[in-house]
């Protein structure tokens, strides 16, 4: 399977082989578009989901949400679509907005934070595929570096909290810092059922393995259980309710992003709904059959499926499959967090160390069994 | 337990204690205020656990009143003891009785200035600590000022 | 070396920190301040600091007319003004010894169980938010809107209402409200259940609530804390019932208190069951009363200018937060000498320190959001 | 002194009133408040941001950290033990910060200004004040009207232009 920085690099030479360009140089500017691409996807990311998260929270609690805030004096619909210009005013908001760093604060840190933990985000998105050959580079470890990057943010936590010189900053980078850590291992624990099974860490084997076989939610009821392990612990990773401790608004005001404002604490926010989003592509990546339609489900041997159903399948079929996967996984994300309250910082240590860690195990021994058996 | 039983019963502590005739009130002295604290709370038949409330008042030229209101959750009744004493005068703080009465008797010292001894902790609680004079006494007069910022009505002062 | 020197774990401490909770803080209920010392984020002393909306009501007391003193009666518990006027207006008839119209108190009673409803929605919202649960808060504030409506209807004010007044109530009741009040009753049974299912027994609420910052009987009633928070701890002190005022006796209704079903008795989770219970009994309240109202003129008893003979009385008063107590002094003229309310929150919150120590930072901001503090009335 | 870019932004520049047009707007339509409720008032402000009236219609929500927030709303009375801390709270915006002074009682005192010893007789003796919202309390009505009346203000600043009449002193 080709990525897009091969491919792109290919169509370059090929473009420009007659000009005779220097490879290295073609080489950089096929790292450097989709680097590109990544934050523009990013960025729309952010502002469609906290758009989303604004409506969907208005109509949970009888509200409207953003209804009187439109683009060029377009404003939406009456009700789901009105106020569709607001995240973008936020955005430009907060870009204008003053920046402050306190007098105390260590200003180096402070500065360098929200940088690691943008990049922490940024860079993962280099594993993450969007459709059967959209992806920047489809290494052979591809989950593993997936999860490895995606916790290089709480460096940028535990440096914000500290940096800021505030005593509600420094209990939620402390809080986030023994949180994220303690997710990583449930996280990892039951993404290896999957990697055990097909016996490769590459998305696109994996995706193919279930393409081939099925879904790897519907694979056993242990694969079942290691879903919503995977998907709670990654409620939990990305710091949002009822696994929200670091922020907790209504004890430790903001968090570690207390002191934060302005373009800085746009970029925590930028990160944050990035997060969600690569847990959410993951889950629906390994769990959910990533770019396969779901008319995959019946293809079962003895029922005949029209010919037509397998054209939803395919290149741009499976990008939209995948993004509706991820887009409902996100709902579900914002289902639970207006839902729930809040836990307690050692309920929440509770949950990961005694329920999640030792099922995860016994479900990865169980699978095992399970593949033997079956 | 009507009032003339417990006037009776804490006669024989205070020979002194008032029982004004219709109303409800037990005046005594402050002097004797420790002894009968402890008796209204402990003994089984009056058993007042419940400390309602404690009203400092001022009765101008300089005379000051506490009054208690005592209710017992157990037997369901009621009292109400008055104390009325000049300005200088300390009176001993039953916070170690009802802890309720921690509170109110730091709200009676700071709006009324009066002192309780054995408080553990007599210090104003609705104004801050650098607050001059006590502002329920009838002769009490508005700062002009407080920490640079105007406090009287009169515009005309700061404008 | 080795081993022998790390079995006295006891002496490695780590330093204690002081974190400054307020005066402006997301759940304090207004502005509280809170210092509390911390070893980690174990709570090992909290000391409230108060004062911060203290807006000298006693003082105006001193210098206003019995009737102009309403308005600011209102402004102390702002949650529940009707509670403060009926209280406050007992305490002025009691001086005058003023008989009351039935149909007075009828409105009366009606109005105030209302209110209680209006306060206890406003209070589980809170405490819901401050558990982290955003939903229910707006929830509850929809509801109350309808209470809201009533009341408007009734005199034209939302928040703070100057209704009742000594000897009566400021206006009848309009004429559509028995049917307007009786929808809202229907409507409000179906939401009662809603609230049930997104709070009462959800696990992670029962599990940050149940067995947290236990208030045993005797401490309660010691430390003066009343209303649905002493009831929380299983003792059946309800004024309505041990001392009933106004009408009370003539209506059935029990009184909740808290019985332990998810943990202790007298935890938070008892203390927030103790208010959804009472909703339910203010409701069964409001239909009697609305089935029985007599007709009558509300203005009959209203004295044409107050000016009580000497003397002082103190009565109390069941509000939605506890036992609401004023102290009046007169000396005879139309001013009252000293004015004293004795405030529940006041009570409750002194309790506070004694309850939260030894659990953690989130623990204290629920304790303090079961006990429903309402800071102009502490503040006074 | 050179001034010449000084004199470029102040001539009607089409780019840069452009530019001030697009700041105003998302300036103005994204005025997230500071949960910051002082008494009476500030169960309106609540009431105002619930299911009824909505203030998120406009943009505005809540924020808890007075870093991230652009406009004050002082519900309640401000007592002179609060009123420094009103000020460290608004020195702790960060810029464009705007204020609503919200109810008589951070107007001007409201009822409690003749006897109140203890109260501030106005919030704008300690911070400037954008809008007043009259009322005792407002309704949250009046709270909405003021929140657009503090946009429409908004949107007539010139934030990358400076006024004709400073530049010239």
């Amino acid at each position: 399977m080709d990525s897009v920085v091969g491919s792109l690099n290919k169509t370059l030479i090929s473009l420009f082989s007659e000009i005779s360009l220097d490879v290295s140089l073609l080489f950089l500017v096929a790292v450097i578009i989709p680097g590109i691409v990544i934050f523009l996807i990013m960025t729309v990311n952010a502002i469609v989901a906290v758009y989303m998260e604004r409506k969907v929270s208005a109509f949970m609690q009888d509200r409207l949400g953003p209804m009187e805030v439109g683009i060029f004096g377009f404003k939406g619909g009456k009700k789901f679509w009105g106020g569709i210009g607001q995240t973008i005013a936020d955005a430009i908001k907060l870009l204008v907005k003053e920046d402050i760093i306190p007098k105390d604060a260590n200003k180096f840190l402070m500065v360098l934070a929200p940088f690691i933990i943008f990049i922490g985000a940024f860079v993962t998105f280099i594993g993450v595929p969007f459709s059967n050959g959209l992806v920047i580079s489809d290494f052979n470890i591809g989950i593993l570096y997936v999860i490895a990057m995606s916790s290089v943010g709480v460096i940028g936590i535990i440096l914000a909290g500290w940096a800021s010189n505030n005593k509600w900053s420094l209990y939620g980078a402390m809080r986030a810092a023994a949180q994220i850590i303690s997710y990583e291992i449930p996280i990892g624990l039951s993404l290896l059922l999957i990697v055990i099974v097909v016996g490769s860490l590459e998305m696109s084997a994996i995706v193919n393995w279930q393409a081939e076989n099925r879904w790897f939610i519907i694979h056993s009821p242990f694969a079942l259980l290691g879903f919503l392990i995977y998907f709670i612990s990654g409620v939990a990773e990305t710091n949002r309710v009822p696994f929200d401790i670091p922020e907790a608004e209504s004890e430790l005001v903001a968090g570690w992003m207390t002191e934060y404002s302005g373009f800085r604490w746009a970029l925590f926010f930028l990160s944050e709904y990035t997060n969600m989003l690569i847990v959410c592509i993951i889950a629906s990546i390994v769990f959910l059959g990533g770019w396969l339609s779901p008319f995959q489900l019946f293809d079962i041997p003895g029922i005949e499926i029209p010919e037509s159903f397998f054209v939803l399948d395919g290149f741009y079929m499976g990008m939209f499959w995948l993004l509706l996967k991820t887009v409902l996984l996100i709902f579900v994300m914002m289902w639970i967090r207006w839902t729930f309250p809040r836990l307690r910082v050692d309920q929440l240590m509770y949950l990961c160390w005694k329920v999640f860690i030792p099922f995860a195990l016994a479900n990865l021994v169980f699978v095992c069994i399970w593949e033997l058996l079956f | 337990m009507q009032i003339n039983d417990i006037f009776k019963h804490l006669q024989k502590i205070d020979p002194g204690i008032v029982l004004e005739e219709d109303t409800a009130y037990l005046y005594i002295d402050p002097s004797k205020w420790e002894e009968i604290s402890k008796e209204l709370a402990s003994n089984k038949d009056l058993f007042f656990d419940y400390l309602m409330c404690i009203t400092s008042y001022d009765l101008g030229s300089g005379k000051l009143g506490l009054a208690y209101n005592l209710y017992s959750n157990t037997i369901k009744h009621s009292v109400e003891i008055k104390i009325e004493f000049d300005q200088i005068v300390e009176i001993p703080s039953v916070a170690s009785i009802w802890k309720t009465a921690d509170w109110h008797e730091r709200e009676a010292y700071d709006m009324m200035g009066v002192i309780f001894t054995g408080h553990p902790d007599m210090k104003r609680i609705l104004l801050s600590d650098d607050w001059e004079g006590y502002p329920l006494r009838k002769d009490y007069k508005e700062p002009d000022y407080y920490r640079g910022v105007p406090v009287p009505k009169d515009k005309t002062a700061w404008e | 070396m080795g081993i022998d020197n790390l079995k006295d774990t006891g002496s490695i401490k780590a330093d204690e920190m002081v974190l400054n909770m307020g005066p402006q803080h997301p759940s304090t209920h207004g502005v509280l301040r809170l210092k509390i010392h911390t070893d980690g984020e174990i709570v090992s002393k909290i000391e409230p600091i108060i004062g911060y909306l203290h807006r000298c009501f006693e003082k105006h007391c001193e210098n206003l007319s019995y009737e102009q003193i309403i308005p600011f009666v209102d402004r102390c518990d702002y949650l529940a003004s009707m509670h403060m006027d009926h209280a406050y207006s007992m305490t002025v008839e009691k001086l005058l010894d003023i008989e009351l119209p039935e149909r007075v108190e009828y409105i009366r009673v009606i109005i105030s169980e209302l209110q209680r409803i209006a306060s206890h929605l406003v209070a589980i919202g809170t405490f819901g938010l401050d558990v982290g649960a955003i939903t229910p808060f707006t929830w509850t504030i929809r509801d109350r809107e309808r209470v809201l409506d009533l009341f408007e209807a009734l005199c034209g004010a939302r928040l703070l209402y100057n209704y009742i007044w000594p000897g009566g109530v400021s206006h009848d009741l309009s004429p559509k409200f028995i049917q307007r009040t009786i929808e809202f009753l229907d409507y409000f049974d179906k939401q009662y259940d809603e609230y049930n299912e997104l709070l009462t027994g959800n696990p992670i609420f029962v599990e940050r609530t149940a067995d947290v910052g236990v208030i045993p009987a005797d401490v309660a009633v010691n430390q003066g804390v009343t209303g649905p928070s002493l009831r929380g701890s299983g003792v059946a002190y309800d004024l309505r019932k041990t001392e009933p005022y106004s009408i009370y006796e003539k209506f059935e209704f029990d009184v909740p208190v808290g019985e332990g079903k998810m943990g202790t008795v007298g935890d938070c989770w008892d203390r927030y069951s103790v208010r959804m219970l009472e909703m339910r009994e203010s409701i069964k309240i409001i239909r009697q009363a609305m089935s029985s109202i007599p007709d009558g003129d509300v203005h009959s008893a209203m004295p044409k200018r107050i000016r009580p003979k000497k003397g002082s009385v103190y009565s109390r008063y069941e509000s939605a937060r506890g036992d609401v107590g004023f102290y009046i002094i007169s000396d005879g003229k139309n001013i009252p000498l000293r004015v004293k309310m004795r405030s529940p929150a006041f009570c409750n919150l002194s309790a506070l320190s004694e309850i939260s120590e030894g659990w953690m930072i989130s623990d204290v901001i629920t304790i303090l959001g079961s006990l429903d503090i309402v800071l102009g009335e502490i503040d006074r | 002194m050179d001034y010449s870019l000084l004199d470029k932004f102040n001539s009607d520049n089409i780019v840069v009133a452009k530019v001030d047009t697009l700041i105003n707007w998302s300036r103005a339509n994204s005025l997230w408040y500071f949960q910051f409720g002082l008494a009476c008032c500030a169960i309106e402000m609540m009431a105002a941001a619930a299911p009824r009236h909505d203030l998120e219609r406009f943009g505005s929500m809540p924020r808890a950290s007075p870093r991230q927030s652009d406009v004050m709303i002082v519900a309640g009375t401000v007592t002179l033990k609060m009123a420094e801390r009103v000020k460290r709270l608004y020195e702790q915006m960060s810029d464009p910060k705007y204020v609503i002074s919200m109810g008589s009682c951070s107007n001007s005192g409201g009822p409690y200004w003749q006897h109140g010893y203890h109260v501030l007789k106005g919030v704008d003796l300690v911070i400037p004040v954008d809008v007043y919202v009259p009322g005792c309390p407002p309704r949250p009505e009046a709270l909405l009207q003021g929140l657009l009346e503090l946009q429409r203000k908004i949107k007539s600043e010139t934030p990358l232009r400076k006024d004709k009449e400073n530049a010239d002193k």
